[in-house]
């Protein structure tokens, strides 16, 4: 039943001043990518990417943006969230080296499939990308199982710059068969122009306006009615080369098309 | 087999996209005219843009979908984009408005004729949106109103989408009739809740929902049986299609052509074409060779 | 700790044998109530005996159940009866009476209270049989004037059960409190129709019937969440309560009492002691040690 | 799903100048003493015990009595019926020598039964009673399994009297372990009560107005709120000797009590 199961949680984990962790049970399972819609009674529901897949419990790692992230901030071990999922696809892992660019909080959202490629035995490349050093958050995690480099905008922790910059150089050293990413979405149009013009295997994690989680309201659509909560988050390089819309608009909650800004 | 000619409109098979599921951009119109649907419905548009509810906006329930959505949509104006990239593709679109009374939807009428729609649909009946829908399409004299009204303002066929949730909804049928409709879309969704037994509280946000999918199939039906009875105008039978009978089943109580919308969730966005074989395959094995060779025989 | 009080009627348990459902004779009410119910309703019994409709008058359909029995009763004389060999076991029976208008009401209750039911239930909702039930409990104003005359005649507490298939149900409920009605009983079955592909016809001899269980929940909670949250008297409510959860989903959106009929269908007679089983569990896993610490938490 | 299934019918046998017999397909598992709501679309659904349990094919066999049954004698090979079943419960062979008693029609009820006890190695007696020669059948299939004793009212064919009078000589020689029976009401509460004085296990198939077929309406009832529909139609003689109604009072399609004359 698609309907949310409300939980308790067993464990909240400070990533960072703005990031937080917060694990839940759950045993079925999970691919990496996919993402669950978390329930703030009397508040708000939003999709939030599994960020840890463990043997019995699994945890979301979000940034505080908003009402719903605020206060899912301030909660606590024992508070009850509702949890609607696993929904949506998961990433697949392609090809022996693989590069992993994630910007923001994306890296919450590609943590997973980057250890699935570490069981798979894969060459690892992580870049982390943030605006300072106080938003970065998994980087020990990230160590741990591969090459980490990270970029920020005022450099103040790693290189200074974008990650989109560095997952060039990389890109363009031809060291990589898979590209992996999430993050703004013109960081990952940038990216996926580069792996087309090199035929590089290419996935990013999408983000729409979700409502339903269904694939019924069709608020999350991009590209030729592409539901994100459905045939997404995870879409290839193909796929998104057909979207008119990706990395040009997304939608607001009533279905505008919001331009995004070169950034 | 499946074509069928519904108020002048032709169309190549009876299913449609139901309004309010995936029709809210130009994609997901396409896509769903390209899964097999004989003609796509929009969202309901009105005049200005709406958010809709927060979230949860829709949740799966036993024998159904609970929706709640708000009637979210980005306003007359801005849709003529995704109506134009759908128009351009000559895929028959139905525009689907709604409005708190009978100018506004005289003014969304005519925009959406202007954007090339084949058709409108006059929502009459969302279960839970606050003066809109159902708070209008309960009372006969305003339903007439209405129609009479945007039959006066555009030339393309005027469908009204009406609810269940009458004491009597040939009343109602009979109001569309009067005012000049061209044709009548039964039903929407049921207005329900679903309380949780964790929370103590209704699930969804806005509490009241609309109940859709198999579980009102037998209330859609017996809708289109009572309207279908006493009224001359074509009927669009929507409520739980999901399978080729289900389709039988409403073109049996007299329907024209069904709306499928919550199938999309349990059998997927190609489910048009699914019930299309489905149906074509009964049609076979009972020798018919058109849907008006058994349209209407549970009536006789 | 299941034990409720309503109208001044105290009862063991919260559930109830819904009328019309194994209702018809001393033996299956007694049956019932051994069966671990609360309360037993009796079938709606008229002024004269009704043999029913022909069959078919009951199928199982995909979400619940179809019926169009007729209102088949044996009349109030020889129900007397039956009601004797009930009463004389202290069982709390309530006498569920159908007529069409206000005196034949009275008269029917006067009756039920001299064969010593615990209360009355006015079935202003049947869906299916002409001149009775639903023709009259839609209009307001009849209903207010049955309420007001019945109460006039007798003591007992006067239930109201009354249906969905209205578009304001609050209004049909402030009626029944304004003519002084103990309480409402809330929804009878929901007009529907089942059309069989084989004959191409309607599956029931009377064509439409009341669509209940599991798939008609959605559209009760609703009813008795609007009811409880714009009314004072009592509410018990009815629709697809088959298990404890129903139950309780029905209790939180505000009802005293709950009653079950199709459920003896799916899970049989016993059903309301399972039914007791999952609440009292589902209580002391909340903590709850009463229906009253938790009944109507979903309306605040 | 309790709900009519259209079937054609594969054969019609006429089984006397009022009895037929109409095949249909059916290939799940019956038990001797279950029945069927057989359709006649716009007329009426009637109840039909199974009359021969063959290997993908069953049978009802019944007298004209009425308007369905009228219109069920007229219909040929490739009619259409509604079936819905089978529904109840069945009869269950105890002991080595048993009894069948049949009045009336009530043969087409436990015919099936008497199949079962042949097959299981039973000892089998068959006393069938009717009014008259021609209203007997079922003889040469009964006569091939079993001692066969025919009775009529007016002594047309086999021994002039009653069934439940032959049934009580052979009850009252202390030779059988059960008896099972099907026919007049007054007929087995006679049998009934001729088998609590000996101890003798007794099985009876009640009749009484069908109309929901799921147990819910409560019109088939018989004593304490037993369904003929769902907990018969068969009952044992424990059961029955504490139905104050049977053999007392049966009710019509209304719920009135119409007392049965003795007869
Ligand atoms: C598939 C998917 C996975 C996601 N995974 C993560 C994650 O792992 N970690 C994380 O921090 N964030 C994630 N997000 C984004 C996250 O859902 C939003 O940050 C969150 O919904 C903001 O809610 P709010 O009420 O706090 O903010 P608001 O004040 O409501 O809005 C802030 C921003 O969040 C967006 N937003 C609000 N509601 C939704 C919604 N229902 N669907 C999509 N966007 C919404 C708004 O458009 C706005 O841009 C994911 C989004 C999607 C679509
Ligand atoms: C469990 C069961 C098994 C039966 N098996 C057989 C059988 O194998 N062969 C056979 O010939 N008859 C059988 N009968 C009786 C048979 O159902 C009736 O003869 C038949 O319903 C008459 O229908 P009608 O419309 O022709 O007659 P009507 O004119 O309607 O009525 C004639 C008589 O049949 C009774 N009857 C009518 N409808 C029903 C009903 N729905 N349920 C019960 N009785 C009804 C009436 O009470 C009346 O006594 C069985 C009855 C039951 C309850
Ligand atoms: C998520 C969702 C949103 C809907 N939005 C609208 C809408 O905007 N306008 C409308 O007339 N009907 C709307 N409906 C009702 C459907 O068009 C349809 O009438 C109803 O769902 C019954 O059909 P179904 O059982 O096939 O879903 C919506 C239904 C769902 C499930
Ligand atoms: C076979 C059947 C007969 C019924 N007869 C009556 C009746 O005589 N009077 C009445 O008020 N309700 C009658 N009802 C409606 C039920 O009392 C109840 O309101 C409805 O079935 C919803 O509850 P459920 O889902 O638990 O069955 C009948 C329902 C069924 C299934
Ligand atoms: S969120 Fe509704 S279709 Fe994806
Ligand atoms: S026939 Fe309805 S309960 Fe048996």
């Amino acid at each position: 039943m698609n309907y949310p199961r409300f939980v308790r949680i067993t464990r909240v984990v400070r990533e960072n001043r703005n990031v937080k962790s917060i694990f839940f049970p759950f045993e079925s399972s999970i691919d990496p990518g996919q993402f669950f819609m978390i329930t703030i009674p009397g508040i708000d529901e939003i999709p939030m990417s599994v960020s840890r897949i463990l043997d019995k419990e699994v945890s979301i790692t979000f940034r505080k943006v908003g009402d719903a992230t605020e206060r899912l901030f301030g909660m606590r071990e024992g508070d009850i969230i509702g949890i609607r999922g696993p929904l949506g696809n998961g990433f697949r892992i392609e090809g022996d080296r693989i590069l992993f660019v994630a910007g923001g909080t994306g890296i919450a959202s590609i943590a997973p499939a980057v250890d699935l490629a570490k069981e798979l035995g894969k060459d690892i490349i992580v870049v982390i990308g943030a605006r300072t050093r106080e938003d970065l958050f998994f980087l020990e995690r990230m160590k741990k199982i591969g090459k980490l480099m990270v970029v920020t905008d005022d450099g103040s922790a790693g290189r200074k710059g974008l990650a989109s910059d560095v997952a060039k150089e990389i890109i363009e050293s031809n060291k990589v068969d898979q590209v992996i990413t999430c993050g703004p979405e013109m960081m990952m149009k940038k990216i996926l122009d580069l792996c087309r013009e090199r035929s590089v295997d290419f996935q990013a994690s999408v983000e729409r306006y979700i409502k339903c989680g269904l694939g019924l309201c069709g608020q999350c659509c991009i590209g030729e009615g592409l539901r994100v909560c459905i045939e997404g988050p995870v879409f290839d390089g193909d796929t998104l080369a057909r979207c008119a819309d990706f990395g040009h608009y997304q939608r607001d909650s009533s279905g505008r098309r919001v331009y995004l800004k070169d950034g | 087999m499946l074509e069928i000619e519904i108020s002048g409109l032709r169309l190549r098979n009876p299913t449609m996209l139901a309004s309010g599921v995936m029709g809210e951009c130009s994609g997901s119109l396409i896509r769903a005219y390209r899964s097999g649907a004989g003609a796509v419905v929009t969202k309901s548009i009105g005049l200005e843009p709406r958010e809709g509810y927060p979230n949860p906006t829709a949740v799966e329930i036993e024998c159904g979908i609970l929706n709640s959505m708000g009637l979210p949509n980005p306003g007359i104006d801005e849709f003529g984009e995704e109506m134009r990239e759908v128009v351009e593709l000559e895929i028959p679109v139905i525009g689907s408005i709604f409005a708190g009374d009978a100018e506004s939807f005289s003014i969304l009428a005519k925009r959406m004729q202007g954007y090339g729609a084949c058709a409108i649909e006059l929502n009459l009946s969302c279960p839970h949106a606050r003066g809109y829908g159902l708070e209008i399409g309960t009372d006969p004299d305003l339903v007439r109103g209405i129609v009479k009204e945007v039959k006066r303002s555009v030339s393309i066929p005027v469908f009204s989408k009406i609810s269940a949730n009458v004491a009597d909804i040939v009343e109602i049928g009979k109001a569309v009739e009067e005012g000049g409709g061209d044709g009548i879309v039964a039903i929407n969704s049921v207005k329900a809740m679903k309380i949780d037994l964790s929370t103590k509280k209704p699930i969804l946000f806005n509490r009241f929902g609309g109940y859709s999918g198999r579980g009102i199939k037998p209330i859609g039906v017996r809708c289109v049986y009572e309207l279908a009875s006493e009224i001359e105008i074509p009927i669009i039978g929507a409520g739980g299609v999901e399978k080729g009978e289900d389709a039988i089943e409403y073109i049996l109580a007299g329907a024209k052509a069904v709306q499928v919308g919550s199938a999309i969730f349990y059998r997927g966005i190609d489910v048009f074409r699914k019930i299309c074989k489905e149906m074509e395959e009964w049609m076979e094995r009972n020798g018919y060779s058109s849907i008006e060779d058994f349209r209407g025989l549970a009536l006789k």
